[in-house]
């Protein structure tokens, strides 16, 4: 009997952490996103999928899912590109290789809120390090952040800067991966370097770039701290991704049905998202070895 | 179709110590040449330097009357099979058979055609569409070797092609081997750590150990004639039994001797035989089919003797072997090195 | 390792101070008086730290950042570790559908139950304390997989060894696959403390009280709302920074090669 | 002794006069403990507030900006103090205007601490640098923007602009200067897109974004504007008077104090905050709250608030004091405010404000930085002002 | 020391087919059974079972004489010496010795004072205080064993313990493991798939196949009188020959018969002898030391055939392959049992 039970003893407290806070959570969700409330006052009242109605009406909702879907369509490729360039160069064992990859790394694990406080300065309009190294080549001072067309482009940058370094630890993992034999017969077969990058490493670190695809994607749907902290969503909307969106309907104007109905619907589309990944990538990426 | 030349070829890692220390061999074309010796020895280096993906610090390598010490793999004419295949997994059989002809840049349907007949002579064509993943340990084994036949190299070097396979496919595959190479005729340098393996299929064998080449040979050299102790131990199953020549021999011998007995120069007798023979106690008599091994304790050493089974129905617990030492080697103990004409003194 | 070639090593390491710049600036920075820093001179300074931690609290800030991470760190691994161990070795009925349940963790952006864990701490009288910043953080299924992935290299056969030799399964637990899960515990904890440190849109909503501001929160507050008379006071914002940083960075160095080994352990497989 | 807790908006000059007038109430009464604690602005604690009502964790009293106390007043979270204001003598010291501030549908919610309207600053060196040697007009739109740009024309390439964008006070102010309202404070009817308001909006994101004589970086963050005026970088600023005490401090003589401007009337909206006490606290905490707001808008108080600040006196025998006549003779300019009050109006202050003014800054963004057209932006801010309005 | 009993016992794994089909083995207290049979035939599970880390289906498990069916691992006075010794890497030799008394509840000083003694009799007394992973392939095998003999167990279970070491080291294992057997006394029950330890090791061999006993009998029997064609297969190296009898015998024979002849009840020689000899065509000569191994093509299929080697300084190409009829085993082609005295009819 207790043999039995052994099992479900183990997993309990983990699952009961999960369970309330995360699971749960999702059903309330669901159930707030169709009541109206302000937090303030004592009853919520069922209003059906007008909070669904109205958010999918708004001109801010559909503006910031194109800001996201365009901050996600230009920093992971840009990232995974970077990445896998820069991997391959480093993939080596030597001291240089591992101290560029420390500093690669480094950014990953610093603070994103010290990254988006550093960046705030870098980018700042009279006293930060891009515009004293555009004045040191003779270009006027651009306003970085308080411009609606560059603000993306900053944060997509800082993020890929943060970023970065995972992904060439994850691509260098992959790299190793793959058989220095492929190379060898490659070498004896006559193989140019950029040939057998294409056929073979490309190739071969496929499931490494379907793992980082996802993870970044995801994440890229999920960036909040450094929108937070450098541009509140502006300027003008041009930076207001979705999390950040559902942080002000939420916590700032306390539409708490909106907000819920906006977690869902972010809910729903990661899901969407991976689901539909693994069915259009997961058929040519698999090989057994 | 070309013959390889190493003179004195030395080798070191960068950061490491010297790994080949002046290896010379001279491979005729068309030879089949096993490379034997024990892990680490330098075999894998051996092979890497002939086929280019390693430079050699010193000495010289020759191929087909060229030097080729600053060839690039490519241009040496030489396909390799590597230990694990090294087949592309993301590629199919026949692309895998092409990959070198694409990689030099041969139109795709000629170079197809090309993969089909190679297949077509190994009976592969039935997988050509399938992924490596999806092979059994042969037939991956038999890809590897169409992919170095498409090339038409004229040399093949192979690193312990046949490792990773169980062993009942590993004697089939060693009929294919060797099939294949009196049908292509290339010149074959074969690595291996396995005797059986070496002797079986082997032109010539070179022993290396540690660096050093010990002894180029046919198997029946190495087998009847090994230059010293170590290649005598290292060939040969069971191992050959090393006895000091003067707890041996009743009558007084030059002192720092050793003899050198294969368990089938030993016969076993229930009963004290004529001529030489030592008394000794059975530790352990194994059954092995027809054969009975006995691991036996005498008063010269431990001794491994062979007696067919129906001799003994028993498991005997005292012998008698008669040494039969005409047949024994004789070795100076201390270099290890073999004496010619030495066995008949005793 | 091997040895490098003298040029490209130089070249390497000048495109990695390049790449740091930003922030080893920011640290150069927080050593300048701000009017230094404003008029372009060099005067040193420790006045801005000593503002950081005296009059923005920052050492209470860091106090309870390393509380809080440190508890998640220790609750996280000790129920992951449990649950790994029994999704790694027993089969039993929803179990499979339970892992599943934990690993889709991954998959579900937290910020679904950020409203509703808000409401349930408030319910429980846990928004502004280390509960309530600690305990939603436990809920991540991550090291639980990952660590499910590392015991079930671990051959099953020592398990079988020890119940053989008549241990129970907490002792095959405790005395077996602990010990020997040691690198991978490791490289989690500091994986989950890594990423509780830096955590931040759920301070922000759960902790309204300056007691209980974590590092993150104080240091985007105090950028936020900006202390300094005219301008930004870069020079103090930067020290805040640099404190925010330093913790991290020389764990960091001392342990980078377990963080990307745990990091890239749980991508690969 | 009792402890209130009592949220406020005020750090640096404000946060010390606040500090001193809590120290001498608490002189006085030693049985309460005011305990207070600087939250942030007006927005963070309105987020603030409302976040903490499901988790039981709000003050007692609270600083709230005249026009959004309402959300909170219409869902019963503030305690309706019209008994105690009726019974306290301090209802006949205050100006009609600032008793006008704490009335939300009929009843007193919130007691007047800090009034203000915005004003016209400007910098007389950086006047002089640009060529004026006497105060230019500063009436109109066209004046404002015409000195704006003689001084970017001329100072730009040290990094000097004309005006600051005006931040949602002065925004505000704005728009009644010509003759306009967001929200007609007798019906609530939302005004957003009347075209006095939008011709108001279109002249103000011109700055920024046609003549560039405002940064954009005071659009996307209100404050830096002013950082930047008190730094001596741009010529005007547009404030609440309440700026008068730091401007004063940062700028000394070269600091001068005009109305704002009069486009087509002269109209000022009454800023500022009051002191609400929460309905959730108990009933000795909400005395004790009420003794304490009730002493921070005596004339004492108001006095030393007054002079470190800027801000309006709102209790008539604050001025008398000598703390306040000091100031008056020593502060050029810090009576423009008083100055002003006679064409000084209430807002409306329905529970929508407190949405429309969050929104608000977003709108103002997309205007001034060129996104949308001010006219479109308007129609759409106006269309959702009334939905949610109608939610409500 | 007891006996075991295995009474029918039927097996399947939670969601899969059955994968052991009604087994029923006596094995005597005190003595060295060896299980064999290919990969996935069911031996470690038939030694779970017997361990009790499985529960079977269906059938009877007896230890010593009691009824174990149900019995914790713990309770079956079962040591188990598992494939890779599954020794913990974590804890020195002596805490890995100990381990198991200590979890016993021995007190410390007592349970290390039986360790050392353990230590003692497997001569590691000198590594008590390494962990597993400084020791080598045989001293690890040795501490397995010194971890089970600690418990005084009566019956010791021996999944593949050698599979993991080298040729030369599982030989010298082979040896320690029958002379322990011989000191200890215990039962042993033994799994392996390689045939040369079975037959070595064994005092009675079990062949299991896809989840059925299909002989159990000495090695002697075993090799000598094999039960079906897959036993005589499976056991003896090179593998036995199996012709078909029509094919061999020119007189009419019964149909559906096929003859089993091992390589050593064939004689190769050069020119045609008198008695049954086949023709064959030579298609490998593998040198295999002082014999060649000759993979011949007959009429009547392929042969394998063994010739001392001084008799052909030569690769042959055609040799007359002389058959030992009366060494001849006769099967059922269809069934493939061996059909008892019918040898001497052809
Ligand atoms: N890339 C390398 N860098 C440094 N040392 C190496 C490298 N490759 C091999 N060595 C060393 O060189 C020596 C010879 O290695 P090599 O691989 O040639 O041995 P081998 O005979 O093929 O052994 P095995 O039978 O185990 O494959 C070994 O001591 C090995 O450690
Ligand atoms: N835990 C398990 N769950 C399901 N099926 C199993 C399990 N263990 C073994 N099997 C299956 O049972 C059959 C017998 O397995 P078993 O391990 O007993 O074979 P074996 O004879 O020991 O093989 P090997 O020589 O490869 O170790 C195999 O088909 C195997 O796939
Ligand atoms: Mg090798
Ligand atoms: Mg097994």
């Amino acid at each position: 009997m207790l043999r039995k039970l052994t099992p479900y003893l183990f997993v309990a407290p983990l699952i009961a952490f999960i369970a309330v806070f995360t699971y749960v959570p999702i059903v309330s969700s669901l159930n707030l996103s169709f009541r109206e409330w302000d937090f303030l006052t004592p009853n919520m009242p069922f209003v059906g999928l007008d909070n669904y109605r109205e958010l999918l009406s708004k001109r801010d909702f559909w503006a910031s899912l194109h800001v996201t879907a365009g901050f996600a369509a230009i920093s992971v490729p840009l990232r995974l590109a970077l990445a896998l360039l820069i991997a391959s160069y480093l993939t080596r064992e030597t001291l240089v290789s591992r101290l560029l990859r420390g500093a690669l790394f480094l950014p990953y694990v610093t603070s994103t809120v010290s990254i988006a406080v550093v960046f705030s300065w870098v980018f700042s309009t009279d006293y930060g390090m891009a515009n004293a190294a555009l004045r040191f080549f003779g270009v006027a001072k651009v306003s970085w952040l308080q411009d609606p067309t560059l603000a993306l482009w900053v944060l997509i940058f800082v993020n890929t800067w943060k970023q970065l370094g995972y992904d060439v630890v994850i691509y260098i993992a992959g790299l190793q991966a793959i058989p220095q034999e492929l190379y060898d017969a490659a070498a004896v077969d006559g193989g140019r370097p950029g040939h057998v990058f294409r056929r073979v490493t490309m190739p071969l670190v496929m499931p490494t770039t379907y793992f980082l695809l996802v993870i970044s994607v995801i994440e890229a749907f999920q960036v909040f701290t450094i929108v937070n902290v450098m541009t509140r969503g502006g300027p003008a909307g041009a930076t207001d991704l979705l999390v950040n969106q559902l942080y002000r309907i939420g916590f700032v104007l306390f539409d708490i049905g909106q907000g819920s109905a906006l977690a869902v619907i972010l809910f729903v589309l990661l899901v969407a998202l991976a689901l539909i990944k693994s069915r259009i990538l997961g058929k040519r990426v698999h090989y057994e070895a | 179709m070309s013959g390889i030349t190493l003179h004195d070829i030395r080798k070191a890692y960068p950061g490491g110590p010297e790994v080949l220390h002046g290896v010379s061999l001279d491979i005729r074309a068309g030879e089949f040449v096993v490379v034997v010796g024990p892990s680490g020895c330098g075999k894998s280096t051996l092979l890497r330097l002939i086929a280019g993906l390693e430079r050699c610090d010193r000495g010289e390598i020759v191929i087909g009357g060229r030097r080729a010490n600053d060839l690039a793999p490519q241009n040496r004419d030489i396909a390799m099979i590597f230990q694990n295949y090294a087949l592309y997994p993301h590629m199919t059989v026949r692309q895998n058979i092409a990959f070198g002809l694409e990689l030099r840049g041969m139109p795709k349907a000629e170079r197809n055609a090309r993969a089909e007949a190679v297949a077509r002579t190994l009976q592969l064509e039935a997988y050509l569409d399938r992924k490596p993943g999806a092979l059994s340990g042969g037939q991956r084994q038999r890809v590897a070797m169409g992919r170095a036949m498409a090339r038409n190299a004229s040399t093949f070097l192979m690193d312990e092609p046949l490792s990773n396979l169980d062993n009942a496919l590993r004697v089939a595959m060693r009929t294919e081997i060797k099939e294949l190479h009196r049908a292509l005729g290339a010149t074959i340098v074969y690595v291996t750590h396995d005797q059986t393996e070496a002797l079986s299929l082997a032109d010539r064998i070179a022993v290396l150990k540690d660096g050093h080449l010990l002894q180029f040979g046919t198997p029946a050299e190495i087998y009847d004639t090994p230059a010293d102790m170590f290649v005598a131990g290292f060939l040969g199953t069971p191992a050959m039994n090393f006895l000091p020549l003067d707890r041996l021999s009743p009558s007084p011998v030059p002192p720092g001797r050793t003899i050198g007995l294969r368990p089938e120069a030993i016969r076993v007798h229930a009963d004290e035989p004529s001529g030489l023979a030592l008394p000794a106690k059975v530790l352990l008599s194994e059954m092995n089919g027809a054969e009975l091994i006995l691991h036996c304790e005498t008063d010269a050493g431990r001794v491994t003797a062979i007696a067919p089974r129906h001799e003994f129905s028993f498991h005997p617990a005292r012998v008698w072997l008669g040494c039969d030492m005409s047949r024994a080697h004789v070795f100076d103990s201390r270099t290890g090195l073999r004496l010619e004409h030495a066995a008949m003194e005793v | 390792m091997k040895p490098d070639n003298p040029i490209l090593a130089a070249a390497a390491l000048v495109a990695g101070l390049l790449f740091l710049s930003p922030v080893l600036y920011s640290i150069f920075m927080s050593f300048q008086t701000a009017d230094a820093y404003y008029r372009g001179g060099l005067d040193f300074t420790l006045d801005n730290y000593g503002r950081a931690i005296g009059q923005y609290h920052f050492a209470r800030y860091l106090m309870n950042s390393l509380i809080v991470s440190g508890c998640v760190t220790v609750i996280a691994l000790t129920v992951s570790t449990m649950a790994a161990f029994a999704f790694a070795r027993f089969r039993f009925p929803g179990g499979d559908l339970l892992f599943a349940a934990t690993v889709a963790t991954l998959m579900i952006p937290s910020h679904i139950s950020l409203i509703p864990n808000y409401l349930t701490l408030a319910k429980a009288g846990l928004l502004d304390t280390y509960a309530g910043l600690i305990l939603p953080a436990i809920s991540n299924g991550f090291a639980a997989f990952f660590l499910r992935q590392y015991i079930r290299g671990i051959p099953r056969a020592l398990d079988e060894a020890a119940y053989m030799d008549g241990a129970t399964p907490l002792q095959v637990l405790w005395r077996v696959i602990v010990p020997l899960s040691r690198p991978a515990i490791f490289s989690m904890g500091l994986y989950v403390f890594l990423t509780e440190w830096n955590n931040y849109i759920w301070p922000l909503v759960a902790i309204g009280k300056d007691d209980l501001y974590t590092l993150q929160i104080g240091l985007a507050r105090l950028y936020r709302v900006n202390p300094g008379e005219g301008l930004v006071d870069w020079p103090l914002v930067m020290a805040a920074s640099t404190i925010t940083i330093i913790p991290v960075l020389f764990g960091f160095l001392l342990v980078e090669r377990h963080l990307v080994r745990g990091i890239t352990m749980g991508a690969v497989k | 002794a009792v402890t209130v807790k009592f949220w406020h908006s005020f750090n640096k000059e404000g946060g010390e006069a606040l500090d001193k007038i809590i120290a001498s109430f608490e002189a006085a009464n030693p049985d309460v403990d005011v305990e207070a604690e600087f939250v942030g602005n007006y927005n963070d604690i309105v987020a603030k507030l409302q976040a903490a009502i499901p988790a039981n964790r709000a003050p007692d009293a609270v600083i709230l900006e005249v026009t959004r106390y309402g959300l909170f007043a219409d869902r019963g979270v503030l305690t309706d103090l019209t008994p105690y204001f009726d019974a306290d003598p301090l209802k006949d010291d205050l100006y009609g205007y600032a008793r006008e501030i704490g009335v939300y549908k009929g009843k007193n919610y919130i007691v007047p601490f800090n009034s203000s309207t915005p004003v016209l600053y400007y910098n007389k060196d950086i006047f002089a640098r640009a060529g004026y040697t006497a105060e230019p007009p500063l009436k109109t739109f066209d004046d404002i923007l015409a000195v704006s740009r003689t001084i970017t024309d001329k100072l730009g390439a040290d990094g000097i602009t004309g005006i600051a964008a005006p931040g949602q006070f002065a925004r505000w102010g704005l728009v009644m200067g010509n003759d306009s309202e967001l929200i007609d404070s007798k019906t609530n009817d939302i005004l957003l897109d009347t075209p006095n308001t939008i011709d108001a909006y279109k002249w103000m994101s011109s700055l920024v974004y046609e003549h560039k004589v405002a940064s954009a970086d005071g659009v996307t963050e209100e404050d830096n504007g002013r950082d930047a005026f008190l730094a001596g970088k741009v010529g005007i600023m547009l404030n609440s008077t309440g700026n008068y005490g730091g401007s004063k401090k940062a700028l000394g003589d070269n600091l001068v104090v005009k109305p704002m401007p009069c486009n087509k009337v002269c109209s000022v909206p009454i800023g500022g905050a009051g002191i609400g006490i929460l309905a959730s606290s108990p009933k000795d905490v909400q005395d004790a709250a009420y003794k304490f707001i009730s002493y921070a808008a005596s004339p004492e108080a108001n006095a030393t608030w007054f002079a470190a600040t800027g801000y309006l006196p709102i209790n008539k025998k604050s001025a008398a004091l000598p703390v306040a006549a000091e100031a008056l003779k020593s502060q050029p300019g810090i009576d423009v405010a008083i100055e002003q009050l006679p064409f000084a109006h209430g807002r409306a202050r329905p529970p929508v404000v407190t949405w429309m003014r969050t929104t608000e800054y977003k709108m103002w963004e997309a205007m001034a930085l060129g996104q949308r057209g001010v006219e479109e932006t308007m129609k759409d801010f106006a269309a959702q002002t009334r939905a949610e309005a109608a939610r409500q």
